[in-house]
């Protein structure tokens, strides 16, 4: 008996060598780099997105065990392992690989070189990681920690600048105030269902205990827990934090944050809400309908007269959200749990675009990180051609143009919906596409259409250089032949306990 | 020879294609007299067919030669043929002669003109689409040729398009005409829907066979009528012809006054069984039509100076003649008139031309006087056709407009009378027009100061080539009525060659009191032209009564002036409402839902402050908003 | 049964007529700015190229055949069903021609005025999105090429237009994709609904159209979803004012391609999505859309007149065009309809023609406003002339070709739609209205100081227009090779309509007794 | 009576509502960082609390742990944001969060 709850539970080790290969990655980065001050140029960077590889050898590993022996649950069942998961947890990885070659040539020209970014970045991936497996509630808070603690540094890391500082701090207060209530919904629901991992959570609310003593305290636990998971993947209207420190952070990090960000948040909430909750979806649906109504338009429409690059992609992403949630919704509905494939597809596809954007931003935005007004961009296509076609190219795809990742995304959204018979909401989804779709033709007519007076040119690092050009085939040729990749998600349909 | 029938429009197409290309290394004349041969040349072959037909028993002539399926669709077959009978025939045939004629005369009037060469393209032209009009086997081939003679209008009244007047007088023209083609078209759709076909033959075949319901007999002919009206002149729609007087007056003479104009009455004709069998109301609109259009224009004439606006009155009065013919079901009256009228009316124009041509381009009566003198071979063969207009015996006129009036008499009194007015009117202003122009004492000469250019001028007769046509036509005029006579039934000539066409339209009125009282008829028509003479004599050359000619005669009792008010004003500004309207509002709508989401995002931005603690504020603001839904359910649940 | 059937083909020559402008556009674009000449000849190897592709197809098109013909189909996305799924028949046959004829011509006679390397690797592009949209089966792929060619659109509008062509451009890009957004959903919701009698989902426009069957009211939810887009981009009144600001503000290239092809996608997606997909929704629909085309007739017309600026005035006759078009859409005959699909193509090439002309005028005068010219006619007789046949051809003066659609039209409409027809014929009236008094105001009349220096037509200029002169005579005297091969398809579709309504062609017949 | 006396669960969860609402205010009114900071740290607490008061009602011992968990996050936390605060507070003394809002609309 004794003996029994002594021993700790058994550790898969391989199964989670991805997370340990990003542990380790931090830790070396930190020691060495601080034992060996001056590393040679891109090394740290290097090292980084080498991390992120190993780590994804790990990860297809994982997916054919997973692929093989079915979806199981390890460390006492506190997390899991799904195609779902590995999905996300490549889009992470992928993420945190695109902003490290990004952010190298960004920190030289800043004079920041060193290893203390890449190993946030690191850090926030694990956090990431671990809200995109955990199966227990304390657990996807831990992990939610690490990824809002390691963004809160991030968004500051640009000492010089006053806004990056202010994103920080904002950032950082009212992130903490959103984890309150995400941690006061987890006490509550467990209060209410007497478990904090997601299956028992299930199956104290299908069982027999009675239910309708702890309703309320379940009901607030529900909407508190949405709450915390509307901040991070800011729904209108939890999303004031956003354009601030979109704007405010220094560019790569935005892009980071856009995307790992997203992913694990949506990740986790999709997981708990289908997971956890499926009992209780005639309660949270709405919600989330309302939800993805309000952020659809709420990003479109404050989008439309923004004059800050950096703003405006933060609205989009606003609207970006706003879609994604029209994926949840539909995977919602009775035996729509297929739906949650258009949501990683979703994710996936536009983690890339959005690194990509912001690649883009953070070359022209020049030393000092503050050139990123619509009319810092006029005239690119002058000075920069292909960085003007990349940038269009991601802004189109944003816009759902076809040929394009972004409409295999935004397709495979509404067909969800549709399918799922929310027509309303899959209308709504496309007119707001159309009022976002008119940011994006602003920000390309000053690339290319607006006569500018300044003709200084745009250097572009080698680092970010590949990592647009990547992201530029990746977007096309995802959207040319999107086969492989969806015949991928339509395994991350089920989850470990759905 | 019927089979070469295509030769009549291919002649001038091709005297067109060869202008188009070599038209001005040809020049002037040359290329004037290559245009006038390809129509004197198709009217050969026209008498040659002539003959072929002839030599056929009556019901043999009638021949159809296709070209190739035109406009072939599911059930309808549209084929470019065409359709040789004595009607069609009789129309080559003068279009072709008046028209080789009035080419050679405008070699000679066109001469010296920077655009001589383009000039007797668009004529060479004009003569195809004629021709297509008139052999045309069904519908949309004369529709071709009926469009196409309106656009070759057009080119020619704005021939001198420099001139504001003549570009307008030419939009004038289309658009009032395309008012009537409307008409046209519909009436073809009808026949298609309901005949299945638009050929002239299986038109009236259908009709004659009585597979034609009344009412759609009646909306057929009357869509044509309106068709008709606008290519005739004719109320309501005669406005464009007097101002098409701008173009040049061969054009005047060909387009205005020989063919083009009459090819409504040509058109009422070809169908005249659908009228035969439509509701009674439908000829007496058309004839009551007419004779007001007679009267009306003949009104007017009375009161014109310009001595080619005399004419075009005199013409629009002459086609409602016609008209009240088709309108009385007396085609062969009509046909006869409209050939005579043809001309009557094209020797008038040339003279007047010709005197235009002598006096430099003076165009006002009032100026004029005493010209037989100088230009006597003009004042000669005008006064011929002053005669066969005016009715006077024998000239081809005076038979004509009797057989009209005649059957006129047995259709309907009223209307008869109008006709008779008529043609004591026309008598007293062509006569009025001889005297001013050709009589009296010289008026030129007093007014030659006015023409700084030419100090003291002197008019003169015209060229040879302008005046050979003069004559020709001046012998037609004069001896044209033999081609029905009135003495006996063997004499009516042109009825026996049209029977095949007309005869189930044609009314009969051999019992009528008319018929058998032609002679009484007739000679009242005679006193009633030499009445008309001998007024206008009485008044304009022995000066015995003051002329009457009150301004509202002479501005056509302001019709014109009004339906321009009515359309540069309030259809103006209904246009421009509209233009607004789109403007303001369609396109308004749609910026105004761009400036509304611009604006709402201008408030809605203000949300963000950039103040953590109001963002703490809203963010609460939503927790409070979820948790009452979730508490709401909790209570509700 | 409309299934593919026909030419076997050696070559897939459906998909180069998409590939070929792909690749033009991707090599123009890598081509160095400095070798000018190789840029224009590159692009203009390639789109001669697809046009010839194009006019080969014509050749070996079986005209007694109205199925689809050169049919290639791969699968695409197949977890989704959709699959590269091209066939052309007698509804888009000539308008793929058209396109295939009008962008070499273009590229040839119209020259941008800064960045011909861009500006041809758009057309191109745009070229490639035509192309994929008239030739497509299957509903993702229409949807794809009827969405991408936005993009091209826009830049070349935005980019090489006149003074408000910004403003211009958004217009159009948000406007198409507002009234596309609807489609989108519609056509997913087709799929997924169909799924019911298929067992599976695709997006095959043939095997949906022949094997599902919708209820009553999805299927006209479904319709309207469709007609939304393709009303936008006709367009059908109300929905016509980003036409004026496109046309006007785009380069006369530009304006060609958008008169000439791009706005036949809507009337084309109504015959071949709309009819094809839900008859019994379109037979429902019949007297909206009769009633908005004859309104759009007679509207635009009107607008016209009241134009003061030349190029606008063209705009809006393209709205009372397409009106004539949508009429013969939906008046559900074989006259009609036939009428419909030529009268694509004869706009294409009369209104193309004549931007063309109002281009010449511009690139001479630096001026569209109709007060600012007088007396062209006098000064450069040719050019009247030649802006004369066009003008005649548009007001649909028989013998020319815009005549033979429009008559078509009027005359296959009249059986099932009377008194619409009486009214539209009236435009007719209006057509010769307006088009004759800005002739009037712009070529009669004695130049003033600025018109007397205006250029006579240049042989470069001449040879172009000789083409469109050509077609023009020879489709209006002879229009029986179009119309025989257009005919056996819209039988099929009406038969295709017949079948799945309750509506019957009202059957006209000689009436006997006829010699 | 006394019985009824004897404090409950609810009692101790509504303390804790209690206690979160009042940080939730404090965040919303107060103006100094740090104080701002400290409510955020308050919230947290509250939530603990009704951790360890629900613990027993569910009758296992995952409601502590989680407790533990959470005082090691809000300790991070406390390094992270001070750092943050501190490092914006350079420079400009006594000021307050108002300030710093150049980044808004």
């Amino acid at each position: 008996m004794l003996a029994e709850t002594l021993t700790g539970p058994e550790i898969p080790w391989l199964d989670l060598g991805w997370a340990l290969t990003l542990l380790a990655g931090t830790s070396l980065l930190l020691i060495v780099g601080a034992i060996v001050p001056r590393w040679r140029h891109g090394l740290y960077a290097t090292f980084t997105a080498l991390t992120t590889v190993v780590s994804f050898v790990f990860l297809v590993v994982l997916w054919g065990r997973v692929t093989d022996d079915g979806m199981a649950s390890a460390v006492a069942d506190s997390i899991a392992f799904d195609h779902f998961a590995v999905l996300s947890l490549v889009a992470v990885l992928v993420s945190v690989f695109l902003t490290a070659l990004v952010t190298d040539g960004f920190l030289r020209r800043e004079e920041y070189d060193g290893p203390e970014m890449y190993a946030l970045y690191l850090t926030a991936a694990l956090g990431a990681s671990v809200m995109i497996v955990a199966n227990d509630l304390i657990v996807l808070f831990l992990g939610l920690e690490t990824l809002s603690l390691s963004l809160y540094l991030l968004a500051a890391s640009h000492r010089r600048k006053t806004e990056s500082q202010e994103a920080g701090l904002k950032y950082f207060v009212l992130g903490g105030f959103a984890s309150a209530f995400f941690l006061y919904g987890i006490a509550l629901v467990y209060g209410a269902s007497g478990a904090t991992k997601l299956p028992a959570i299930n199956d104290a609310l299908r069982g027999s205990i009675d239910i309708n003593t702890n309703d309320a305290l379940l009901l607030v636990g529900i909407g508190l827990l949405i709450v915390g998971f509307a901040f991070k993947v800011s729904a209108v209207p939890f999303q004031v934090w956003t354009p601030d420190v979109y704007q405010g952070a220094p560019s790569p990090v935005t892009g980071f944050m856009a995307s790992a960000g997203k992913v694990a948040a949506f990740a986790a909430l999709v997981r708990v809400l289908l997971v956890a909750l499926p009992s209780r979806i005639d309660d949270w649906q709405p919600v989330i309908w309302a939800l993805a109504v309000l952020t659809l338009v709420g990003g479109s429409v404050m989008a439309v007269v923004q004059t800050n690059v950096k703003r405006m992609l933060a609205f989009s992403s606003i609207s970006h959200a706003g879609f994604i949630l029209v994926g949840v919704e539909a995977s919602a509905h009775a035996n729509r749990t297929d739906a949650v494939s258009s949501v990683v597809v979703y994710l996936f596809l536009y983690s890339v675009l959005v690194i990509g954007s912001f690649a883009v931003v953070t070359a022209v935005s020049g030393r000092g990180d503050g050139a990123t007004s619509l009319d810092d961009l006029r005239g690119l296509a002058r000075r920069r051609p292909v960085l003007a076609l990349a940038l269009t190219v991601f802004l189109i795809a944003q816009a759902g143009v076809p040929a394009t990742s972004g409409f295999i995304a935004k397709f495979g959204v509404i067909t969800a919906s549709v399918d799922a018979e929310s027509y309303a909401l899959a209308i709504i989804a496309m007119l707001a596409a159309v009022i976002a779709a008119y940011l994006y033709l602003r920000i390309m007519v000053s690339a290319w259409l607006a006569e500018s007076s300044d003709e200084s040119a745009v250097e572009i690092p080698r680092g970010l250089g590949i990592a647009v050009s990547l992201c530029l085939v990746f977007t096309i040729a995802v959207g040319v032949y999107p086969g492989w990749l969806l015949t991928l998600a339509d395994k991350a349909t089920t989850f470990l306990g759905a | 020879m019927v089979d070469l029938a295509w030769l009549i429009p291919a002649l001038p197409l091709v005297g067109f294609v060869t202008i188009l290309l070599f038209g001005r290394r040809l020049g002037d004349p040359k290329a004037g007299l290559f245009a006038a041969l390809m129509p004197a040349a198709a009217f050969v072959v026209t008498v040659l067919v002539y003959f072929d037909v002839l030599s056929r028993e009556a019901e043999e002539r009638h021949h159809v030669i296709k070209l190739f399926s035109w406009v072939p669709v599911g059930s309808l077959r549209i084929d470019m043929a065409f359709l040789i009978d004595p009607l069609s025939v009789t129309m080559a045939l003068f279009i072709t002669g008046i028209g080789s004629l009035i080419h050679f005369y405008a070699v000679g009037y066109m001469h010296g003109d920077p655009k001589f060469s383009k000039f007797f393209l668009y004529l060479n032209l004009f003569v195809f689409s004629m021709l297509m009009l008139v052999l045309g086997e069904n519908l949309l081939v004369t529709f071709l040729g009926w469009e196409g003679v309106g656009a070759c209008s057009y080119f020619l009244i704005s021939f001198w398009h420099t001139r504001d007047s003549a570009a307008t007088a030419g939009k004038k023209a289309f658009v009032t005409n395309r008012v009537g083609d409307w008409g046209v078209m519909i009436a073809m759709f009808l026949a298609f829907t309901t005949v299945g076909t638009v050929s002239y033959s299986g038109i009236n075949e259908a009709a004659e066979m009585g597979h034609l319901a009344p009412v759609t007999a009646t909306a057929i002919a009357m869509m044509l009528f309106i068709g008709a009206c606008g290519k005739s002149a004719q109320l309501p729609l005669y406005l464009w012809l007097p101002d098409a007087m701008e173009g040049p007056t061969p054009v005047s003479a060909l387009i205005h006054a020989a063919t083009m104009v009459t090819s409504g009455v040509f058109l009422m004709t070809r169908v005249n069984p659908v009228l035969a069998v439509s509701y009674d109301w439908a000829p007496t609109t058309i004839a009551t039509i007419g004779a007001i259009t007679a009267l009306f224009a003949a009104t007017i004439a009375v009161a014109q100076n310009d001595i080619k606006k005399v004419l075009a009155y005199s013409t629009v009065s002459q086609l409602g003649f016609m008209f009240l013919a088709v309108g009385s079901g007396a085609y062969v009256a009509a046909i006869f008139h409209m050939v005579t009228h043809a001309f009557f009316k094209a020797l008038l124009f040339l003279g007047s031309g010709s005197v235009i041509h002598g006096m430099h381009h003076e165009q006002d009566m009032r100026r004029m006087g005493a010209l037989r003198k100088v230009m006597p071979i003009t004042a000669f063969t005008f006064i011929i056709g002053w005669l066969a207009i005016a009715g006077v015996p024998p000239f081809a006129g005076f038979w004509s407009k009797d057989e009209i009036l005649l059957y006129a008499f047995a259709n309907n009194r009223a209307l008869y009378v109008v006709g008779v007015i008529t043609a004591l009117l026309t008598a007293y202003y062509m006569t009025r027009q001889v005297i001013m122009v050709f009589y009296g004492e010289a008026r030129w000469n007093d007014h030659s100061d006015d023409h700084g250019a030419h100090g003291d001028f002197k008019p003169h007769e015209s060229p040879k080539i302008m005046l050979f046509p003069l004559v020709v036509l001046a012998v037609l005029s004069a001896v044209g009525g033999a081609m029905q006579l009135p003495f006996s039934k063997s004499t009516h000539f042109l009825e026996h060659w049209l029977e095949p066409v007309i005869e189930f339209g044609e009314a009969d009125i051999k019992k009528s009191w008319a018929y058998d009282n032609k002679w009484l008829l007739l000679g009242l028509a005679v006193i009633i032209a030499c009445a008309g003479i001998a007024a206008s004599i009485a008044v304009y050359a022995k000066k015995k009564a003051k002329a009457i000619e009150p301004a509202i005669l002479a501005d056509a009792w302001r019709y014109d002036a009004a339906v321009s008010s009515l359309v540069g004003g309030p259809g103006k500004a209904a246009f421009n409402a509209l233009a607004l309207f789109d403007a303001k509002v369609v396109d308004g709508a749609v910026n105004g839902a761009g400036i509304v989401t611009r604006s709402t995002s201008g408030v809605v931005r203000k949300v963000q402050t950039g103040f953590v603690r109001s963002y703490a504020v809203i963010v609460s603001v939503g927790v409070l908003l979820v948790l009452a839904w979730f508490l709401f359910r909790g209570v509700w649940a | 049964m409309i299934a593919a059937s026909g030419a076997v083909v050696s070559f897939p020559a459906l998909s180069l007529l998409i590939i070929l402008p792909v690749i033009g556009s991707v090599l123009v674009a890598l081509l160095s700015e400095k070798r000018a000449e190789y840029v224009k000849l590159a692009a203009l190897l390639t789109s001669v190229a697809t046009g010839a592709i194009s006019l080969w197809v014509l050749g070996a098109y079986d005209a007694h055949e109205g199925g689809f013909q050169f049919v290639s189909r791969h699968p695409w996305i197949e977890p989704w069903g959709i699959s590269w799924h091209l066939g052309i028949d007698g509804i888009s046959l000539f308008l793929v021609v058209l396109t295939g004829v009008l962008f070499p011509l273009v590229i040839a006679g119209v020259d941008p005025h800064h960045d011909e390397k861009r500006y041809l690797a758009w057309l191109l592009l745009l070229e490639a999105g035509v192309m994929g949209s008239f030739l497509s089966l299957d509903l993702v792929l229409f949807f794809l090429f009827f969405e991408i060619v936005l993009v091209p659109m826009y830049f070349l509008i935005g980019g090489w237009g006149y003074d408000n062509r910004i403003y211009a451009a958004t217009k159009f890009f948000l406007y198409t994709m507002f009234g596309s957004a609807f489609m989108l959903v519609g056509i997913v919701a087709t799929a997924l609904l169909a799924r019911q009698d298929l067992g599976y989902v695709t997006f095959d426009l043939v095997t949906l159209a022949e094997k599902s069957s919708f209820a009553t009211d999805t299927a006209r939810w479904l319709f309207m979803s469709f007609a939304i887009a393709f009303a936008v981009k006709v367009p059908v009144f109300p929905l016509h004012t980003w036409l004026p600001d496109a046309h006007t503000q785009a380069p006369t290239g530009g304006s060609v391609i958008l008169a000439g092809v791009l706005l036949k996608m809507g009337t084309y997606g109504f015959l071949r999505f709309g009819l094809y997909l839900f008859p019994e929704a379109a037979v429902w629909a019949r007297p909206l859309f009769l009633t908005l085309a004859t309104i759009g007739i007679i509207y635009g017309a009107i607008a016209a007149t009241m134009q003061t600026d030349l190029k606008r005035l063209v705009a809006y006759s393209s709205v009372a065009h397409l009106g004539f078009i949508v009429l013969g859409t939906f008046a559900f005959t074989d006259q009609a309809i036939t009428g419909s699909v030529m009268q694509m193509v004869n706009h294409g090439v009369s209104t193309g023609a004549l931007f063309l002309l109002v281009g010449m005028i511009y690139e001479r005068r630096h001026t569209r406003a109709i007060a600012e010219l007088k007396g062209l006619q006098q000064v450069a007789p040719i050019f009247a002339a030649a802006f004369m046949v066009v003008m005649l051809s548009s007001i649909g003066v028989p013998g020319l070709n815009g005549f033979v659609g429009e008559f078509l039209v009027l005359i296959g409409s009249f059986s099932t739609a009377r008194w619409w027809v009486v009214i539209a014929a009236t435009g007719v009236i209006l057509a010769a209205l307006y088009l004759l008094w800005a002739y009037q105001r712009v070529f009669h009349g004695e130049p003033d100081e600025a018109n007397s220096s205006f250029a006579e037509l240049k042989p470069r200029e001449g040879a172009l227009l000789a083409v469109f002169i050509a077609a023009i005579v020879f489709t209006g005297l002879y229009p029986k090779p179009m119309l025989e091969r257009i005919e056996p398809s819209v039988k099929k579709l009406i038969e295709h309509v017949e079948d799945r309504s309750d509506f019957v062609q009202p059957d006209i017949k000689r009436s006997e007794g006829e010699g | 009576m006394i019985a009824a006396a004897e404090p409950t669960t609810t009692w101790y969860l509504l303390l804790s509502a209690l206690l979160f609402v009042i940080g939730m205010v404090g965040v919303m009114i107060r103006r100094n960082p740090l104080v701002m900071f400290m409510c955020i740290e308050l919230m947290l607490n509250a939530v603990n609390l009704s951790f360890v008061s629900l613990a027993p009602r569910v009758a296992n011992i995952d409601g502590q742990t989680a407790v533990f968990f959470v005082m090691v996050v809000a300790a991070a936390e406390v390094v992270v944001g001070l750092g943050i605060i501190v490092s914006i507070m350079r420079g400009r003394t006594h000021a307050t969060v108002d300030d710093v809002a150049e980044l808004k609309g």
